[in-house]
């Protein structure tokens, strides 16, 4: 079994496994945050804090062998489903070491093995690949499912409204997540969308739906579940809301002023960590000192990672070249 | 017509039906090659092109899909990556506009941005050209739109032989192939050997000569055959066939033997695909020209709906002859024919 | 007054007009039917047989100064706005006595004039375009509005995803008219389509929207209407679906064998000719001896515009190169 | 920026400032003219063109768009049609590929089909380009999607002063216009003279010289200056400006003295928009070329996001000074840096 694999697996059924991969998932994107601030990466980012809950709940749900398509703000569903820390701040950073050796960047992570395909930087551009996905396990009868991870911005583009479509009159196993993150880049989505709850759109297909709760993993992988046993089962498609929200800008340079006062800080108790970590102590799976513990931990071990990945090489020119047509002569 | 048949050596079948053998023996050879688009199943292709497949092949993998060509494309993109070979049907180039990112943002990108993990085998089949009467919207050839796209290759049949050899390679082939079928062609007949091959990125010498090289494409091929013939010079001709990625050492090596270059496209004359040849033909040659090289294509208009003006639209072998004729007499470039009708810019 | 803006008030009000300009517009087609078997006219042509009343009973409540987009299968449309039987068919048949002078052909129909914006060829092109038009009415606050004409299969392009949620937020004079023959080209539309009443999809965007009888004139004028004061006053955009019936094949070649066996003969119960006569004769507005002198009346014309058209010019070489940019010096 | 201060003459601006004062100049001498796209309102733009629009104009003329350039951009093609004079902001050009139906097949086509009768004054705004470490979907220039277009005009500007003035053309152009913005120029200051007026289609000569002529467009124009300067040769160096319809008069005016032409571009060797300077160049003065013509491009590949290969991606001031050197010595058409290196293909 591969590291990525095993990681995979860890989070499958531990709930404190779990916590531990939201917690590292803040803590790169944290890092990553101040290495753009500080200017030693360049280009841009987006990070997903506040969505930690969705990206491993559903990760936890998955098999390897489905399909997850995802988009620039991807971060943490790659590495939910098993990418190392180095593979993707590797890959943020430009260096070899990144899954795509450095000439992806941020909005481009993906690991086939993993089944994370190259998350798009196109609104709605990962979401009839998705689609093809689950028309190739269809096609070719096994029971693997395809995922679609999108925001809410994204059901406003063409793309959204076809696939819906098609996945529905096929009947596919494709399960569609909106991540409602309240923001598409600076407008708020009443700016852009007339209505709110957006899981009622797949009437329009009529595709089954529902919200879920995106800041609490136990809802997340509870629906995910549900719609995956659903598609397994060769009843196609589902489409599922997510509410949660971005606490940071949209993307490095965004302070986010445009935000009405105190709408932060009231998702900010709902903070995904802190729901999560209320349960554990709950359920007396961990105790304040094991959390403080393991954020402390992480935070080691990312600036570990940061560290290795400054040091790792950049990519040779050569592979600049590499990897735009399939050599044959190599198959 | 039965397999046997086409098997059994040299016939004349149509283009169209040369496309739909191509899909029927790529499909038979392969489980994974499955093929859908509008009205591709149960109709068997608005211009019949996939005639016989879903009763032979089934409704898995013959497919009627909505009117939704960027999620159809987009979804042969994901169905190439998980193990098929997706072949799609655009009726008319002109919709690839409604469906170009998945092409050409997506399709043809994924292998760079997955580092060499991933291959995306699918063909993007589109009719395309001028000729029948749809008017403007229905009628270009529009080469430019997929042109400039590392990652993807694309490809243009001239005949029924060339539709049914290279379909096969570009389905068989482990990249994005767009493949474009001159629609005007869909009915013309032509011989057709099933066990000949042919390679993308291989042009295609069909007259050999050594006055002038005519590099051109597509429905033009048949004209310039015409043309040359007309003209009384001796000419090679030849069939470019892919145009990404193209057959460079073919056209240079023809030029580099006539010393003359000529590019004949069905596109306009500005933008065109011929450029591209013409300009990277003379970087090279530039001291072995004897003439200056020159397009021959159609003007900078929208194609005109009315027969009369449709008709005029691209050249005629007789405009190609004489262009022909008085570079090989003058060595300069020849007006186009619209100039010589003191019309257009 | 031109000759067309007449054409158009004559429709207004009076019912035997109305009647008069299905007629006009039935039999033409017919003609137009025959021209294209006979090979008298070449590529291709859509024919609007059986939706008549949608034409004429929507240009009948429209103003000039408002917009109408419309598809490839516009004569109809065209007709009733008031463009004449001479305009469509010269433009059919590629001659300068056309509407478009002959270049456009028959999936191009316009006239400004008339408010009619050439007809697009690209399944939800005229979508946005009504959109930017009514975009125009609200900025520069007139209280004309657009209207968008498509079909059953056009609601699952892109194109008309994002036109109605565009139109909803910005709240735009706009009227989306589905003329749901049941059809899109060989498909039937369960082939296509999971829901089968499409003005649903409406909700998508929270905005109005109910179905009509499009076989009765009376009821889609009522329907425009109620939908054309709204968006005059303001009040935004409206979805309305008018469940129609292709009589015909798609284009030219088309036998439409694929119908389910007595589906055309059902509808032709409801033939909108059919239906407006029987209404007619019993608000006693004409006898059967009128209707039939009408349509006699009707074929000898157009059998005259036949004449004329074949026998008038083709367009010049000159206007290939015509109209392309627009030539500033002649302004 | 004060009305005043610009009016006042020659003063050092961002080139992205030079978009929004070009925007608020137009704004205020034609209440027609409108702007949308997503966040330009509120945000006042993404790489902020259109700073203090929404607070001078309003919420009516400025808006912001939801993600759906299909619809904004047809919007724009209706309300055009209706006497407005919209400008749309594509954020970056790749986003075309969702929405390019409308603005090549519906905007470019509406005034022919209409027998005249309309015009669609509409720009289009994409940023565009490489430099700035956004990954293969977002770094690419793209002209060849717009440029075999007959109805569509396609403009570049390479400074603050022409994105100015050629924005302000562009607006008032009765025609759609594809406006593409180098997003790497979008900080860069320069002078700028609000009176100066620039014409569509019309080239600028930035050095006059007589060895070689140099033509150049958006980033590649101040890459070119450096090289020149590098190379101690007397260069004409040519501003393209406008590709469609692009300056004849003055390419050819310029090759007719100099004998020698390249052309500089971002675009990749293949279907790159060079290719067509220098093919209808070549046809046209083929007897006076003293030395074979030649484009200089990026490579055939996609954009590639670590800084160390992006930096390499575009031709340098250095290769394209010895590549210019070269050439003036040999006459032949010297390598591309990839071949230096022995890359590519
Ligand atoms: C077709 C297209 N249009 C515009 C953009 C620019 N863009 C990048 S992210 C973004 C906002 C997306 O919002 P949402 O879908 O809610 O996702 P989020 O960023 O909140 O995760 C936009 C408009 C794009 N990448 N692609
Ligand atoms: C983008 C695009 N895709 C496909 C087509 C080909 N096409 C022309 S008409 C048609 C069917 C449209 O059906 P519908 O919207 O129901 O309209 P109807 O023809 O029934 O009036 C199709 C698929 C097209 N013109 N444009
Ligand atoms: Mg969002
Ligand atoms: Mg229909």
């Amino acid at each position: 079994m591969s590291a990525e694999i095993l990681r995979r697996s860890e989070i499958r059924d531990s709930k404190v496994a779990q916590y531990e991969r939201m917690i590292e998932i803040r803590t790169l994107e944290e890092q990553i945050n101040e290495l753009f601030a500080s200017g030693e990466i360049r280009g841009t980012t987006h990070l997903c804090i506040g969505q930690e809950a969705l990206a491993v709940g559903l990760a936890s749900v998955l098999r390897p062998t489905d399909i997850v398509s995802a988009t620039y703000r991807g971060h943490g569903i790659a590495l939910a489903l098993g990418l190392s820390p180095e593979a993707v701040l590797g890959e943020i950073m430009g260096k070899t070491v990144g899954c795509c050796g450095g000439v992806g960047g941020s909005m481009h992570l993906s690991n086939m093995e993993l089944g994370l395909l190259p998350t798009s930087a196109i609104i709605g551009g990962g979401m009839p690949v998705a689609a093809g996905a689950a028309l190739s396990f269809q096609t070719r009868g096994t029971d693997d499912v395809a995922v679609a991870v999108f925001g809410d911005g994204a059901t406003n583009i063409g793309a959204f409204h076809e696939t819906l479509n098609l996945a529905a009159i096929w009947n596919l196993p494709v399960i569609f997540i909106c991540d409602n993150n309240v923001y598409g880049e600076y407008s708020r989505i009443n700016v852009t969308t007339p209505i709110e709850d957006l899981h009622y759109r797949a009437d329009s297909y009529a595709m089954p739906h529902f919200e879920i709760d995106g800041m609490d993993i136990d809802v997340v992988r509870a629906g995910v579940q549900k719609a995956v046993d659903h598609a397994r089962a060769g009843h196609g498609p589902t489409f599922i809301e997510a509410k949660t929200y971005r606490f940071s800008g949209h993307s490095r340079a965004d302070l986010a002023l445009y935000r009405p006062e105190g709408e932060l800080e009231k998702w900010k108790e709902r903070d995904p960590i802190k729901v999560t970590e209320n349960k554990l102590i709950k359920e007396k799976l961990m105790d304040a000192a094991q959390i403080e513990k393991c954020k402390e931990d992480s935070l080691k071990v990312i600036k570990g990672v940061v560290e290795f990945c400054k040091s790792a090489p950049n990519p040779s020119l050569a592979s600049m070249f590499q990897n735009i047509y399939t050599d044959r002569s190599a198959k | 017509m039965s397999e046997q048949a086409v098997k059994s050596g040299v016939k004349e079948i149509r283009f169209r039906q040369a496309i739909a053998t191509a899909l029927a023996d790529e499909m038979r050879a392969d489980n994974s090659v499955m093929i859908f688009g509008e009205d591709v199943a149960e109709a068997e292709g608005p211009f019949k092109t996939s005639e016989g497949l879903l009763t032979e092949f089934g409704p898995l993998r013959v497919r009627d899909t909505p009117i939704s060509e960027m999620a159809f494309t987009g979804a042969a993109v994901g169905a190439a990556i998980m193990g098929m070979r997706p072949v799609v049907e655009i009726m008319f180039m002109e919709f690839l506009g409604v469906a170009l990112d998945q092409l050409v943002t997506e399709a043809a990108k994924m292998r760079y941005l997955s580092n060499g993990k991933l291959s995306v085998p699918m063909v993007v089949r589109a009719s395309c050209g001028s000729g029948l009467g749809f008017g403007s919207q229905h009628s270009q050839t529009l080469e430019n739109w997929v042109s400039a796209t590392p990652g993807l290759k694309v490809v243009c049949p001239s005949d029924a032989q060339s539709a049914y050899s290279l379909l096969r390679a570009a389905i068989q082939d482990p990249d994005p192939v767009m493949f474009l079928e001159p629609r005007i062609l869909y009915a013309e007949r032509g011989p057709i050997d099933t066990s000949l091959k042919m390679e993308i990125g291989k042009a295609r010498v069909l007259l050999s000569g050594k006055d002038i090289t005519v590099v051109s494409m597509g429905q033009m091929v048949n004209i310039c055959r015409e043309a040359i013939a007309l003209s009384g010079l001796d000419v090679e001709l030849i069939d470019l066939a892919t145009i990404v990625p193209w057959d460079r050492e073919c056209v240079l090596k023809s030029v580099t033997k006539t010393g003359r270059l000529v590019v004949v496209e069905e596109a306009p004359l500005s933008g065109g695909w011929g450029s591209e040849i013409l300009a990277a033909t003379t970087s090279k040659l530039f001291s072995s020209l004897k003439a200056a090289p020159f397009r021959i294509t159609t003007p900078d208009v929208p194609v005109p709906y009315s027969g009369s003006l449709e008709a005029r639209f691209i050249p005629t072998a007789t405009d190609i002859a004489r262009q022909l004729t008085e570079s090989m007499s003058n060595g300069l470039t020849p007006k186009q024919w619209w100039e010589i009708e003191g019309l257009g810019s």
